[in-house]
């Protein structure tokens, strides 16, 4: 709303200033005959009429703004995840949430799970499942759910966490750094405050929908082994 | 005949001054008057008001029955040709000849297009483009391709050489007398124009100083040469227009000829001749404050 | 006899509305650069963007809107209702069957259609933008409100634009019959909008008007369209009452 | 014929002296159609009301007569009273202009007729 500063509108004035003095001044005056100008003026409204026709004819990849609906969904989708994920059924859940997956032999009695940068919030919620098998692997499935921002449901270019093994016990779990993102809209409406409809802000009300982070990582231990873990890591059992 | 133009107390006043007091004339019929007047004198003004482009301080002004301030019959029926005519920048003379028919019922386009071509105006140059002389001929066809009924010229020859002015009043002339209507033509110079008025109206210092025809005015006044003395004598009781010293002791006078039934044989035999006044030299007497004209200055 | 011409006042009134649209064609010409203008400089310097961040993201919004060619296209339409009034400009029309009445009606009918036309390019000139937008590669581009998903939102705004141009028309020919009256008028109209550009207060005038003009409900476009019509009758008396002095 | 706007004579009796001159000279003959105005004014590149003034000088002194809707004729005196009028007219105020010169120049009675015989037959020797 207050982006009008004086600079552009100064800039602005020059520019027209400049436009005029050069098209009325009289040695500078190509002599503009009736024929060329209706010529320039339309083509320019042939161009215009064409723009919107072409704008929504071309292909194109726009994302859309959360509706009510579309949000209730996605949390819905969360739940699901969540759920999935403490029911240790994630087979349904992989195709769509699965963003990171290793194992690591694991010969310790003991792991420690330690936060990398704790001040940072937690991010990662870490899901600790035992393992039947008598085996000498930790499997760490990391899993995204729907992420959403500023009304807009960001899929995927996020930065991970990353996981360090400070040794052959210790893993430390570290958040992710934010990532940039520029969008970009195009509005017939004059003021637009954000790129998201100003009414709509108490129609797509985004609710905290859980205590949660936006990662889960859920790993696979052993059950013979111990996990001990540093405040700051939410770790469910 | 119809009484096209009239005029009656007609007044202009610009803030206290004075630029037309006391206006009353009329003209009627398919004339073509020379409104004839030094610099300054409010043919311009009159014009104007005419046209109705200004209005009048007081009096009353009609033209074709109608008041022209304002009024579209009066605006159709009548044009005013002046120097200060502009059309938009982005014209060429094409392009203001393709609009005139749609204001101009009676428009010639094939006059307008010849006498282009006569004068050697390229229709596609602009108007903002030509000289004064050639925009004053281009502004002077447009204004004869009218065909308006009421057809008024303000100083048309201006910036025009000798040439272009004959051809321009013979076109006049020759279109008039194909068409006849009511033309004014404003001058402060009688001379070159005098053959083609039937009246003049002459303005001095915003009052009509004489409104007549061109014959009338030619026995309005009378010139006599001769002796000093001799002709001081026979002017006595006389109004006297113009005078002027001449070597030898001879005297140039012009009398206003009221009544004035000279013995020619005997002015003759007293060595007194008699002068014809040209009407433009009259003119320049009529709006003279001084009798001596610029003489007189010296003289004092 | 002599023949005389009978010209009705619709016939010459047309006459003078299409001499003088020709004889505009060229400020036509000057707002389309203004208007390509302002989507250059616009696209160029990105206009309207804002941030937020979160933990995990920092978001960048490069917001596009109409405003910018609305406001430039605002300044042209009261330099060119001032124009009509200038004396040359008036001269103009001379030369051709006319009257004062006739003449202003028929700036006001030329202003009118001119702000038709402005109205309507500069809400069709976001879609060129919105083209451009898209042709650049790797983008993020959220889908903002368009004829299609809000047909209401792009009639609305086409009303309010021909209706503020048309203000601005109005405001500059008002100004243009003032200055002609008396050239002190230009040191005051100079100083105010110096003042009004300047100042916070000037400039939230300036967005309060716009947006005023926008929030109105659409019965209500009504009161910019009077204000017009106010002015332009205050500036046709003025027009009358001008003695144009060779 | 050029016209002289000098102002030493109206053109209007320019006109009609031009026209007599036609008649004199035969151009114009008895019941021949007379230049109109209009014809006149674009011959001599002057108002038409002027050369109609020119015509209705002829028509008062009889020397063209008015038929109507067809123009103006000669009459078929007209020649005859052109030359009668001249002679009273223009030659009288001649010969007066003369004898004032002679006067002023002091030239006698006899020697102004001598001249005048040696002007006559200079011009029948030729």
């Amino acid at each position: 709303m207050t982006n009008l500063g004086i600079v552009p509108v100064l800039f602005i004035l020059l520019i027209i200033l400049l436009v005029v003095t050069l098209l009325q001044s009289k040695s500078y005056r190509t002599k503009l005959n009736q024929r060329p100008l209706k010529i320039f003026i339309i083509v320019y409204v042939a161009i215009l009429a064409v723009a919107p026709i072409i704008y929504f004819i071309l292909p194109k990849e726009e994302k859309q703004v959360l509706t009510d609906n579309g949000s209730e969904k996605l949390n819905l989708e969360n739940k699901a995840l969540r759920e999935a994920l403490f029911k240790n059924e994630t087979a349904s859940i992989d195709e769509r949430f699965l963003i990171d997956e290793w194992t690591r032999t694991f010969k310790e009695k003991e792991i420690y799970l330690k936060m990398e940068n704790p001040d940072e919030g937690e991010k990662v919620n870490i899901i600790v499942q035992t393992s039947d098998k008598a085996n000498e692997q930790i499997t760490g499935k990391l899993y995204r759910k729907n992420f959403i921002e500023n009304y807009i449901y960001i899929p995927d270019k996020l930065n991970k966490p990353t996981i360090i093994w400070r040794n052959e016990k210790t893993m430390a779990v570290k958040n992710p750094t934010a990532k940039k993102l520029s969008y970009v809209t195009v509005s017939d409406k004059l003021n637009k405050g954000g790129f998201n409809n100003e009414e709509s802000h108490s129609v797509v009300v985004v609710e905290k929908w859980d205590d949660d982070g936006p990662y889960y990582l859920l790993l696979t231990i052993p059950k013979d082994v111990k996990v001990w873990s540093d405040e700051g890591l939410r770790i469910y059992d | 005949m119809m009484t096209v133009i009239q005029c009656e107390n007609l007044e202009k006043k610009f803030r206290k001054k004075k630029a037309l007091q006391n206006i009353t004339f009329q003209i009627e019929g398919e004339k073509i008057t020379g409104l004839i007047g030094r610099n300054g004198t409010g043919k311009t003004t009159l014009l104007r008001i005419l046209a109705g482009m200004t209005k009048q301080t007081s009096g009353t002004v009609t033209i074709l029955d109608k008041t022209p301030f304002n009024n579209l019959f009066v605006s159709a029926n009548s044009i005013l040709i002046n120097d200060q005519m502009q059309f938009p920048g982005s014209f060429k003379l094409q392009d203001i000849l393709n609009f005139a028919p749609d204001f101009y019922e009676k428009w010639d386009a094939e006059l307008a297009t010849r006498l282009l071509q006569y004068f050697r105006l390229s229709p596609q140059s602009y108007h903002s483009d030509l000289s004064k002389g050639m925009k004053n001929t281009f502004n002077f066809i447009f204004g004869l391709a009218t065909r308006c009924t009421v057809t008024m010229f303000d100083e048309p020859i201006n910036g025009m050489d000798e040439a272009v002015r004959k051809d321009v009043y013979r076109a006049l002339l020759k279109d008039y007398l194909a068409y006849p209507r009511t033309i004014i033509i404003s001058s402060h110079f009688l001379d070159e124009m005098e053959h083609l008025l039937e009246d003049i109206l002459l303005l001095d210092e915003g009052k009509v100083a004489l409104h007549k025809s061109l014959d009338e005015l030619r026995e309005h006044a009378i010139g006599l040469q001769g002796p000093a003395d001799v002709v001081k004598k026979w002017a006595t009781g006389f109004e006297i227009l113009h005078e002027k010293q001449l070597a030898g002791n001879q005297l140039y006078t012009v009398l206003k000829a009221q009544d004035c039934t000279f013995n020619e044989k005997q002015l003759l035999q007293e060595g007194i001749s008699f002068i014809p006044v040209s009407a433009g030299d009259l003119c320049l007497y009529l709006t003279n404050t001084r009798v001596g004209g610029i003489d007189d200055v010296f003289n004092d | 006899m002599m023949f005389l011409t009978t010209k009705s006042f619709a016939e010459t009134l047309q006459a003078q509305v299409k001499f003088k649209l020709h004889a505009y064609l060229s400020m036509v010409v000057y707002l389309i650069i203004l208007q390509v203008a302002g989507m250059l400089l616009f696209l160029l310097l990105g206009s309207a963007n804002m941030s937020s961040s979160s933990d995990l993201v920092e978001m960048e919004f490069y917001v596009f809107t109409p405003k910018p060619m609305l406001i430039l296209s605002s300044l042209w339409a009261f330099y060119v209702g001032k124009l009509m009034t200038r004396h040359d400009q008036r001269a103009d029309i001379m030369p051709f069957v006319t009257t004062r009445t006739l003449s202003s009606i028929a700036d006001v009918v030329v202003l009118g259609l001119l702000a038709i036309f402005t109205g309507i390019t500069v809400m069709l000139s976001i879609y060129v933008v919105r083209i451009i937008v898209m042709l650049k590669p790797n983008q993020n581009i959220i889908s903002g409100e368009n004829m299609v998903n809000a047909p209401g939102i792009f009639i609305e705004n086409i009303m309010t634009f021909i209706v503020f141009i048309l203000l601005m028309t109005a405001i500059g020919y008002f100004f243009g019959m003032l200055t002609q009256q008396s050239k002190l008028w230009i040191f005051f109209i100079v100083a105010v909008s110096v003042l009004m550009l300047c100042s916070a207060f000037g400039q939230q005038v300036l967005l309060v008007t716009i947006k005023l003009a926008k929030s109105v409900p659409l019965p209500l476009l009504g009161t910019p369209v009077i204000a017009s019509s106010i002015l332009f009758v205050l500036a046709t008396l003025l027009a009358n009452k001008l003695e144009v002095r060779g | 014929m050029q016209l002289n706007s000098d102002g030493t004579k109206p053109i209007y009796v320019q006109i009609a002296e031009w026209l007599e001159n036609e008649i004199i000279a035969d151009q114009l003959r008895t019941d021949d159609k007379v230049y109109s105005q209009y014809q006149l004014a674009e011959l001599f590149n002057i108002n038409p009301a002027t050369a109609g003034k020119g015509l209705t000088l002829l028509l008062e002194e009889q020397i063209v007569y008015k038929k109507r809707g067809l123009g103006m004729f000669v009459t078929t005196e007209a020649k005859q009273m052109i030359l009668v009028k001249r002679r009273n007219e223009r030659l009288t105020t001649m010969v007066q202009e003369i004898v004032l010169e002679a006067r002023r120049l002091m030239v006698s009675e006899d020697e102004l007729i001598e001249l005048i015989k040696c002007a006559r037959s200079g011009e029948e020797r030729k």
